[in-house]
């Protein structure tokens, strides 16, 4: 019981954690904020093991980064291309994540590369025989592109530890899932694939957490890969600076209801596994936390020319073996 | 005339083109009334010419690009948006393995008359700059299009959508909300594969495309202080390539200098300045120098993105470079 | 009554002379024979109206154009890279076909292109409103490729006029369809487009014709696409000279009684359709026919070095205009 | 020493890897023990290796590609076997975007010890010859291998799988199973980036890779005959090139002859011959001259093919062409 309360805990202090992160990002020029779509995040990525892999979607990256040890404060400094961002700005940080935390990022503004890639990264895990799993994230939109048929499928036929986590959030930029997708959902693809297809209330990070957990017991158990559709919604536009117009009213206020933070938030209450006050110290201090973390990124000093390489292209001998 | 930005004289060039020639129409992301396309590429054409001409996909791009193969086979005009270059990888298996081939494997039983409207460059979308050009440029049977200002924009892109073959159309974000020029209204084609002398020179023959010959003429007003005269060329369609009119300018200055904003190895520019040596290369002196895109994938943090490639101050020392004996 | 004993009759006649047609072409050289498989090729493109187009599987195509109107001795002068053939020795006539018949091939080697490029012809009878639907045929290891998911999606978003047969006939080279499928069935993958899929027998010629006739009638009344999934084997080798010893000698035999010739052929006779005698005579002239053109395209002379080009790369003005 | 054909050398070089580090692991279509790969371009592995290490796949080029950069990330050392190259554009998404890339953006968290293998070039099978070499040799980070003969394949091949960054190794069908030469048995690497002398000359250096090398000796002993003396050089690795090899030799012949079996537009060799007019142009005479394939799609029928081409007489023209005064 107790622990199930620090279980709950955690997983409530993830998703208001992320979603300051998100509300205070959204202010800086062309970020694509996750806000409304914490839960599925933290679901997603809570209760791994260092040595397993994930590759998450774009939408929501910085959290996940963070909850495999990154530190906010240099994911923020590769938002602004700053010189104490892991990569020493090099690549974007607002989609490209620090790899040595077993954590794959965009290293291109492709959709759908990480599906694949991290398909083979399960394939890794398989031949080393040690039982690391991979979960990865992408949005429904993703879900259209050839990348996905084949990446599942190849998982399906080899029975990689992979899981599958689809942010079902209504849009791709302006456009609503029911126009291009006329499947009765995106767990409906499973079946091409043979292999379990699971829908889930994207706002619940307790369901999310739970259906996750599952399919990575299934695939530590040799049992393959699980397709998961999580259905939320996109409160944030899809970037910055979009005014996200094109959301009916009606049908935002009905989502905003279903606020993830304010239902992990009421159960916690509703078990008094945390009281007003305790709830209103932990958000004080995540403002905190990420407002300093912002602010010192921000005043972190732009790379030197001699960040550009060129020497540096290839990898050489040796190195390799050192690399992550 | 009209005062236009580069973007809004495409979109313009787009528009005349779909009131002339009711087979012309628009397939891409979000290029509908709701969204207007990325960074307004398709703005106001949604509003315009309604759902049934400005078509909206799901992110498919593979089969976007066949769509537009198969629509153009079947007698349609399409203009296939694939918002950015660096997606034109999912698609150039059918747009280079089949479409460019059509014409000439079917010995002429059909045509693909499909433009391919893609943005690239370094600009204010922190991203997305890759150009591969090289991809669609190196197969033979599809024309590339790359231009320089609003003006050229207009007139190439109405070209584009009444050529009969497959045309990709690169739009550069570093200029796309740019300085504005101006630009017929009057039906104003340009013909592809003509190249334009942006500038008159005696001392240097320089080529370059896109943001490179905006940079390209700073540089030349410089030189031109420094007692350098340098002739700016803008071949404005990569392929086909405007061989002959860089011949003859070389032909007077015997220096060739090359700008591009892309790697070297696979440049179009880098084949043409090959030419330049086969052709005019003997006896005679004749001088070449490229600048281009740094050898590594492009970083992103501003200070290193600008220092990667050919700046006005780059440009200025490769043309010095072969103003020196050697 | 008689008008169906006619229909009967003239799918007879195809399968029979699609049976000589690739029993003969086995013996040439890198040829990839579909033996087995001319219930799907002529059960796909039967009863079509020539302004319909077609893109068929590469496997049986020449069957398919030859069912549009393209002379077998051209076709095969095609394989054989002679003058004679419809693009005078330019392109491979194994897989590329004549586009003056509405009938579209591969313009390169490369799987997946005739089936986005396909639902693009589907979208232009759509958008000139002339009620043209297209019929495009592929195998099931074709549906494991990301052009797959994306061009039956993208027909499935804007209801195109497109109809979907997989030749789904058990391998893929050497790969066998359990390998490299692990759904149920190639029908199942029409759930994530919230198409129809629809499995049929795909050795009874009869079953095939009906099935895509309906998805034709379905496309041009305006629903949209259907994915049809035809079960049938490969007799034949991969090429002429795959001796398939990769395929178990039971499941072998056991097809081979279900072979889709005899088929027809025990239902004409059963009907009383035809008697024993009309069908030797039948199949004597199909032999004849076949073996003729063969022979004269064997004949045929090889282009002159006239047929380069290579001033002809692109269309110019106006020829675009006059161009099929 | 053993007299082997390219395709049991490139097989050798595979094995020999494969027993010497358990990492190393092959994925394709069909390179099981039932089919053997394409043209047995994995013959004996599946039975030797069995299922664990020689892993068969679906039709999904993109997510082969995927899985062996990810392999890669995941520390194996993946050869991933794309049939043939015209089917690398359905790859190149993942391999030239992203992990052609990781390298150098992650500032070295990671690197993809990936190999390539592709089959190109005409030959027996008469169809997959193209070889779009240019869509992975123009993006930086990715090195490109293209051997002419069994004892380089198989040291090349050991190299590229010892190499940590993505390798694509061509495999030319027209040589594949054709003369036998002999190879070292012993541990025979021959590092990437370092070009082959294969002929010495004097008075025209010619560059060429892969079949045309083949063809480039046959000219040169006719030209022998015509008194003209001709240096072939095998850049062997395409990306990186080994220009400064080519640079010293033509400093001295002053006469570069390229010859290749792909589009002049997007060629490597191109940018070599830019290169060196760059380096070697001036007041000095230097000549340059090129033949590469036909601008069009390759066309089918036999006697087409070969004329597209370029063929013995072809080079002898073109070398000729260089020693004539200009
Ligand atoms: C292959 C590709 N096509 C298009 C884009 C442009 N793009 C960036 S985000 C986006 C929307 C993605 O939608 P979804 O997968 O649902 O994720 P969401 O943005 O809703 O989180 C698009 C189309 C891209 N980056 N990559
Ligand atoms: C993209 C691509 N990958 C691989 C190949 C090589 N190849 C040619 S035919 C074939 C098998 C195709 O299987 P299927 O789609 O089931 O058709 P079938 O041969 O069984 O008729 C393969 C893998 C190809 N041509 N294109
Ligand atoms: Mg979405
Ligand atoms: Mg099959």
């Amino acid at each position: 019981m107790i622990s199930e309360d620090n279980t709950l805990i955690s997983l409530y202090y993830l998703v208001a954690k992320g979603r300051e992160l998100e509300r205070q990002m959204t202010k800086l020029p062309g970020f694509h904020p996750g806000v409304g779509e914490e839960a599925v995040v933290v679901g997603s990525f809570f209760g791994l093991s260092d040595d397993d892999y994930i590759a998450p979607h774009y939408r929501g990256a910085l959290l996940a980064a963070h909850m495999r040890g990154a530190e906010i404060r240099r994911l923020v400094a590769g938002v602004l291309g700053k010189a104490t961002s892991y990569s020493r700005g090099r690549v974007r940080g607002d989609i490209c994540l620090p790899l040595k935390f077993n954590t794959l990022g965009m290293f291109s503004g492709v959709l759908g590369n990480p599906m694949s890639i991290a398909t083979g990264i399960g394939l890794s895990t398989k031949m080393k025989g040690n039982k690391g799993v991979v979960v990865t994230s992408f949005g429904e939109g993703t879900s259209n592109l050839g990348a996905f048929h084949e990446s599942i499928n190849l998982a399906a036929c080899l029975a990689l530890p992979v899981v599958y986590v689809c942010h079902n959030n209504g849009y791709a930029m302006s456009t609503r899932t029911e126009y291009a997708i006329k499947g009765a959902s995106v767990a409906n693809r499973a079946l091409g694939y043979g292999i379990p297809g699971v829908q889930v209330d994207g706002n619940d990070v307790v369901a999310v957490h739970q259906a996750v957990q599952m399919a990575v017991a299934r695939a530590r158990a040799g049992e393959g890969p699980t397709l998961i559709d999580a259905l939320t919604y996109r409160i944030s536009g899809h970037y910055s600076a979009d005014a996200n117009s094109y959301q009916p009213a009606e049908e935002r206020e009905a989502w905003l209801k279903k606020d993830p933070l304010d239902r992990i938030k009421a159960r916690l209450l509703s078990r008094g596994a945390l009281n007003e006050i305790q709830i209103a110290e932990i958000e004080r201090s995540v403002v905190e936390e990420i407002s300093a973390a912002i602010a010192e990124a921000q005043n972190d000093p732009d790379p030197d020319l001699d960040v550009l390489g060129p020497d540096d292209l290839y990898c050489n001998d040796g190195l390799g073996e050192n690399a992550k | 005339m009209s005062n236009l930005t580069f973007q809004e004289a495409v979109v313009a060039g787009i528009a005349e083109e779909m009131d002339r020639d009711l087979r012309v129409f628009h397939l891409g992301q979000d290029i509908g009334p709701v969204y207007n396309g990325a960074m307004h590429s398709a703005k106001g054409l949604g509003e315009r010419f309604g759902p049934a001409r400005i078509i909206e996909t799901p992110i498919s791009e593979g089969a976007m690009m066949g769509a537009g193969i198969g629509a153009a086979i079947g007698g349609m005009r399409p203009i296939v948006q694939i918002m950015f270059a660096e997606f034109l990888g999912l698609t150039v298996t059918p747009l280079a393995c089949d479409a460019a081939a059509m014409w000439y494997k079917s010995d002429g039983q059909t045509c693909v008359p499909l433009v391919v409207r893609v943005l690239f460059g370094a600009g204010p979308h922190r991203g997305h700059s890759e150009d591969y050009q090289a991809w669609v440029a190196s197969t033979p049977g599809i024309k590339v299009v790359m231009p320089s200002c609003p003006r050229d924009a207009k007139g190439l892109m109405k070209a584009a959508i009444r050529d009969n073959n497959p045309v990709v159309f690169f739009e550069h974000m570093g200029i796309y909300h740019g300085s504005r020029q101006e630009v017929p209204d009057e039906d104003h084609v340009i013909p592809l594969g003509k190249a334009d002398i942006k500038r008159q020179g005696t001392d240097v023959t320089l080529v370059a495309t896109a943001l490179m010959v905006q940079q390209a003429l700073k540089a030349a007003e410089q030189l031109q202080q420094q007692g350098i005269s340098v002739e700016v060329i803008d071949p404005r369609t990569i392929v086909p390539m405007d061989v002959d009119t860089v011949l003859s300018a070389v032909a007077r200055t015997r220096r060739l200098v090359v700008i591009s904003e892309t790697w070297k190895t696979g440049d179009p520019l880098s084949d043409l300045a090959a030419t330049v040596a086969e052709e005019l290369g003997g006896d005679a002196p004749l001088r070449i120098a490229r600048a281009g895109l740094q050898n590594t994938p492009r970083p992103f943090a501003m200070p290193l993105t600008r220092a990667a490639m050919p700046g006005v101050q780059t440009i200025v020392e490769t043309v010095r470079r072969v103003m020196e004996p050697k």
